[in-house]
């Protein structure tokens, strides 16, 4: 005897049931390739040339048939739309349910004509557009402009339009940092994307700057996979940046690689409920690695993150910076946690430092809160140098979204009222 | 400039102009380029992914490791060798167990992640709204406090009730709302753009920071180049 | 699998961080895995000759020089750091640069693309919070930069705050359903 | 906050989470619904379009999803990914060319090709799946957007689906697929990507709609419940916010 599995509830059904009678779905569409009866699937191979055969629109009818709305648990939703009648039955093995009589199959034909009406008028007709030439032009036309109006001040390296205007973050920034005691310790997470480091770079330099002038010790860790490098690149910058200053090599006791924090989230709650755990690898890891974190002494006294003085978290993501406010921040033990952001992650993390309770005590926001700092602290860095630059571009880029967007707005107008037919265009 | 930094810098010069010629349009130049990228950015990701965790946290506590600890990553081992075996699509079955305890582990952390993270946190705000003096942008008297307040509340709920999905269903066009639920989607769709205007304009000036410096690199090199 | 909650959230510690531990190495163990796939993926296309097989090639020699190399000296070492450089970071940070053209091309077909009030209002928050950057000269008297803070604060807070309790419920409903077995994603 | 004021945190989410379920498999249980409608959601219907167009001009569909991890809040909408998955490999994996999937996380190319043999599995028990339909794209974002393009432009895909975790990177997969004239199905639950998909596709899935793809695409009664469930969690959501927020306002609670 046939069964019949039912698709939504696996459980099988004599054949000749219609619906389920576990969960009162429709078997005749569902059971397509689940029919226990081995002759049916090993003999019957069809080919997508096979006519549509009575049982098969059959099929197709019974996803549409009003008066089964109401059985199956989805045939009766509007808008749930079904896959399977009018799109998988298209090239399924056709099987022969045992029950096939003669007004199904007139009534599936009526139906399936209706249906292929009704979808050659819903449909639309697929037409592999190749890519539009106004669409080209207009990509280069805004990277000219974009290029040209970038360009301008860095060749005739024209000094910064308007400084930026200094943010309170900006100044209780500079503050925590200047609390800091010579020889503390502070975490400094480098967690940006690959892509983003010359934003974050610019941000972050004139912190680093500071925070070296004041020799503190800087313990780097990141969660971001490729960061044990990006650590590791920001080391080497501040080495040669130090020997081109001072002229003299830090101490190598002075930076210290962690690597990487794993796991996410969950491993960031870990790290902060103890994160001598992650000490242990990382020391490990570190040995003869980088010859700046050869020492690992100091680190060991790191048996609760609040020992910190004070932790950087420099991001691009607002995931990771959330993940830091929410895992760490609460273990900290009212050490200040400070943030340099991507400007793609200040929206989402504002409401941490500006709302009433401040769980981020200072932010350097991309390269506009870098050029503040580096004008605040006096000292002439990346974000400086590419302030004018930077300030032009964001102007230009406003301006063309506008003016662009008007004109580009008028011109597909034309073309359609040119083309005078009401093909959609969204 | 040392001639590794030369080398580096016109390679790193080379690989920049082909990627922007994919502004032009998409070239052979631009493919070359992101297969070399695809294939140098996935072994960086793997060999980080040895250094700092399999061979730290399960290679050397085998080796090294006190007793218990032996014994725990022993099981460790035998389950990561069973999803290795997904490696290999004719052994794959053997891994199903793994990735169901990955599978639930993971959920669960979605789930917990979500409540903890998101749903405590932004509801207790919100109720907080009032009288949180000082979190207002023009903060000047309470009224504009009180309005920020109230305007913040209304954004959070219309927004939260723009995505309602079960309609109506004795309406004359199932699929519709009913009339006052559609004008809350209307206010919640009003601050959804806003919302998403702002993330996208910080998008955008991130990306107009890295132009800035690729440009600036490349101005720079040759600059370099021509009057050392 | 439902009690690993109670784990996550009231924290019966050992085990969550025994349990954190292991998936954690287990997700290490499978970006090995991942990358197998990667790697027969581009030798299946460089064997068979498919278009675009010298393309494949070239990943496959990227891939294998960079794992010999950085495999041997360490992902902190110099040379690794080098091939970091000036390597992967021009065209990590040339594809966001790119973004850039892209971004403003789409939000100029934006307003075409669907015309409305809510365009208008999505690309004039863009345009604001792009201005209040910096003043520019000759310009100061509109004063944007306190317009952006206070959409940055008010409406702009709001809205995020409904998307995510939504896409937070949507996440918690889709995890009871993985936990509750009602999916099962990993039975192949 | 401190330790404890997790804790407490904790049990509420527990409560939270609890009741949740609990609405969840009651409604699951009862799944013989009485009719219910839901609202449009345009997408929804042009995908449906696109499948069956993608099967009949033998076009291929490629389905995306994702890099984020799976150990994290950022996994679930791929998890709404792979059943979209199943519900496209059981629709056109018999067709001329089977569907395409790609990932930017490891854990999630495993699953998806798990969820594609289940899927494939279905329609043909006794088939082979050649590997290369199961993509593992890179594993840094921009790698792995890259990584998607020369199947977007070179695979004959006709409707790119994107649900998965995204950030910025996403820009170039939906312009990618705007020159090669595919159309686009993306959401996402990053407000990064969200953003760029409300920009850049024509018919963004926004937010938590994402979440319903599952029930709109029909695949399984357990998907309708839970979206009713997120229904009503919705509005117990608001009644919290709205009743705190007075009590608060009047000073009864903190």
């Amino acid at each position: 005897m046939a069964e019949i599995r039912c698709h939504s509830c696996g459980k099988t059904n004599p054949a000749n049931s219609e619906f389920c009678s576990f969960c009162q779905a429709v078997l005749g569409s569902t059971a397509v390739g689940n029919v226990q009866e081995p002759s049916l699937n090993s003999e019957y191979h069809p080919t997508n040339e096979t006519l549509p055969d009575p049982v098969e629109t059959n099929q197709v009818s019974q996803g549409r048939d009003p008066s089964m709305e109401g059985k199956n648990p989805l045939a009766g939703l509007d808008n749930a739309l079904p896959l399977e009648p009018t799109v998988r039955d298209l090239t399924k093995p056709v099987v022969y349910p045992v029950q096939s009589s003669e007004t199904d199959i007139q009534k599936a034909y009526t139906l399936l004509l209706s249906q292929m009406v009704k979808d050659e008028t819903k449909r639309p007709t697929y037409t592999r557009s190749a890519p539009k030439k106004s669409q080209s032009i207009l990509r280069i036309v805004v990277a000219g402009i974009l290029f040209f109006t970038i360009l301008v001040p860095i060749l005739w390296n024209k000094p910064a339009a308007q400084l930026p205007s200094l943010s309170t973050e900006l100044i209780l920034f500079d503050q925590k940092i200047s609390e800091l005691s010579p020889g503390a310790t502070v975490l400094y997470s480098v967690d940006y994307d690959p892509s983003a480091t010359a934003e974050m770079e610019a941000a972050s330099w004139a912190v680093i700057n500071q925070l070296m002038a004041r020799d503190i010790q800087l313990v780097l860790v990141s969660t971001t996979p490729t960061g044990p490098v990006q650590a590791a690149r920001l080391v080497q910058n501040i080495i040669s940046t130090q020997q081109n200053q001072v002229g003299s090599p830090l101490p190598a006791s002075q930076i210290i690689n962690l690597g990487l924090i794993p796991g996410g989230s969950a491993g960031l709650a870990s790290f902060s409920e103890n994160p001598s755990f992650f000490l242990k690898d990382a020391t490990e890891m570190q040995m003869g690695e980088n010859p700046a974190s050869e020492q690992t002494q100091p680190v060991l006294d790191l048996t609760s993150i609040s020992n910190l003085a004070m932790v950087v978290v420099v991001t691009d993501t607002p995931e990771t910076a959330r993940n830091w406010i929410e895992q760490v921040q609460p273990w900290l033990g009212g050490k200040p946690l400070m943030m340099i952001l991507s400007a793609q992650a200040e929206p989402l993390i504002q409401s941490y430092y500006e709302g009433g309770i401040r769980q981020v005590e200072g932010v350097v926001i991309s390269v506009a809160g870098g050029a503040g700092y580096e004008e605040l602290v006096g000292i002439k860095g990346p974000a400086l140098e590419m302030w004018s630059a930077f300030v032009n571009a964001s102007w230009i880029a406003g301006t063309l979204i506008i003016l662009a967007g008007m004109i580009h707005l008028v011109y597909t107008q034309m073309v359609q009222e040119k083309q005078g037919s009401g093909e959609k265009t969204s | 400039m040392s001639t590794a930094d030369l080398v580096g810098a016109l390679i790193g010069l080379f690989l920049t102009l082909s990627i922007f010629s994919y502004l032009l349009g998409d070239n052979y130049l631009f493919r070359l380029v992101i297969h070399i990228f695809i294939g140098v950015a996935s072994a960086f990701v793997v060999v980080i992914a040895w250094y700092n965790v399999i061979w730290p946290q399960l290679i050397q506590p085998l080796l090294y490791g006190a007793l218990t600890e032996r014994a725990l990553t022993i099981i460790l081992l035998i389950l990561s060798l069973l999803l290795l075996t997904k490696a290999v699509p004719s052994l794959s079955n053997f891994g199903r167990p793994v990735m169901a305890i990955l599978v639930g582990v993971g959920a669960a952390t979605a789930i917990s992640g979500a409540v903890v993270g998101t749903v405590i946190p932004q509801v207790i705000d919100s109720i907080r709204l009032f009288n949180l003096p000082g979190s207002t942008g023009s903060g000047i008297g309470s009224w504009s406090t009180l309005f920020n307040s109230g305007l913040l509340l209304v954004g959070t709920l219309t927004t939260l009730t723009y995505f309602h999905f079960i309609t109506r269903t004795d309406s004359k066009h199932p699929g519709q709302k009913t009339a006052w639920l559609r004008w809350f989607a209307k206010a919640g769709k009003f601050f959804i753009s806003i919302t998403l205007g702002a993330v996208f304009a910080g998008v955008l000036l991130a990306s107009l920071a890295a132009l800035v410096d690729r440009l600036d690199f490349i101005v720079s090199l040759v600059e370099k180049l021509f009057n050392p | 699998m439902g009690y690993f909650i109670d784990l996550d959230l009231v924290g019966l510690n050992w085990l969550r961080q025994l349990i954190l531990h292991w998936v954690v190495v287990l997700s290490a163990v499978a970006v090995l895995v991942g990358f197998a796939n990667l790697f027969r993926t581009h030798w299946n296309k460089t064997t068979n000759r498919k278009p675009g097989s010298g393309f494949s090639l070239v990943t496959l020699v990227a891939m294998i020089l960079t794992l010999v190399f950085v495999g041997f000296f360490g992902p902190t070492d110099p040379l690794s750091i080098w091939i970091f450089n000036n390597i992967q970071l021009p065209i990590e940070i040339s594809l966001l640069a790119i973004l850039a053209v892209v971004l403003i091309v789409a939000s100029v077909r934006f307003l075409s693309r669907s015309p409305g009030v809510f365009s208008v209002i999505f690309i004039s928050t863009v345009v604001v919070l792009i201005w209040g950057v910096a003043s520019f000269p000759g310009l100061d008297f509109i004063n944007f930069s306190s317009l952006r803070t206070w959409i940055l604060q008010i409406p702009a807070t709001a809205g995020a705050r409904g998307l995510l309790l939504g896409v937070a419920l949507g996440t918690i409903a889709t995890g009871l359903r993985v936990l509750l077995g009602m999916d099962r994603p990993y039975e192949g | 906050m401190n330790l404890d004021g997790m804790l407490d945190n904790g049990m509420l989410g527990l409560f939270f989470v609890v009741i949740f379920g609990i609405i969840l498999c009651t409604i699951f249980s009862f799944s013989r619904f009485q009719r219910i409608s839901l609202r449009n959601i345009s997408a929804f219907t042009d995908f449906v379009h696109e499948v069956s167009s993608a099967i009949e001009t033998g076009q291929r569909l490629h389905l995306t999803l994702g890099r984020g991890s799976l150990n994290g809040v950022q996994g679930a909408s791929a998890f709404i990914g792979l059943s979209i998955l199943g519900k496209i490999v059981q629709s056109s994996y018999l067709s001329d060319y089977p569907p395409l999937a790609t990932s930017g996380d490891a854990n999630w190319s495993i699953l998806s090709e798990d969820t594609y043999n289940k899927a494939a599995k279905e329609i043909e028990p006794d088939t082979r799946i050649q590997t290369d339909v199961n993509q593992m794209g890179g594993f840094t974002p921009m790698s792995y957007a890259s990584s998607t393009l020369p199947i977007i432009y070179d695979q004959h895909v006709s409707l790119n689906v994107l649900s998965g975790h995204f950030g910025s990177e996403v820009a170039l997969i939906t312009d990618a697929a705007e020159r090669s004239g595919a159309r686009t199905l993306a959401g996402s639950d990053g407000l990064t990507a969200q953003a760029i998909i409300y920009s850049s596709v024509d018919d963004p899935l926004l937010g938590e709609e994402l979440y319903a793809a599952g029930t709109y695409v029909q695949s399984g009664p357990q998907h309708l419940a839970s979206l009713i469930t997120q229904d009503v969690m919705r509005w117990i959501l608001v009644l919290i916010i709205l009743g705190g927020g007075l009590l608060h306002f009047l000073g009864i609670l903190w």
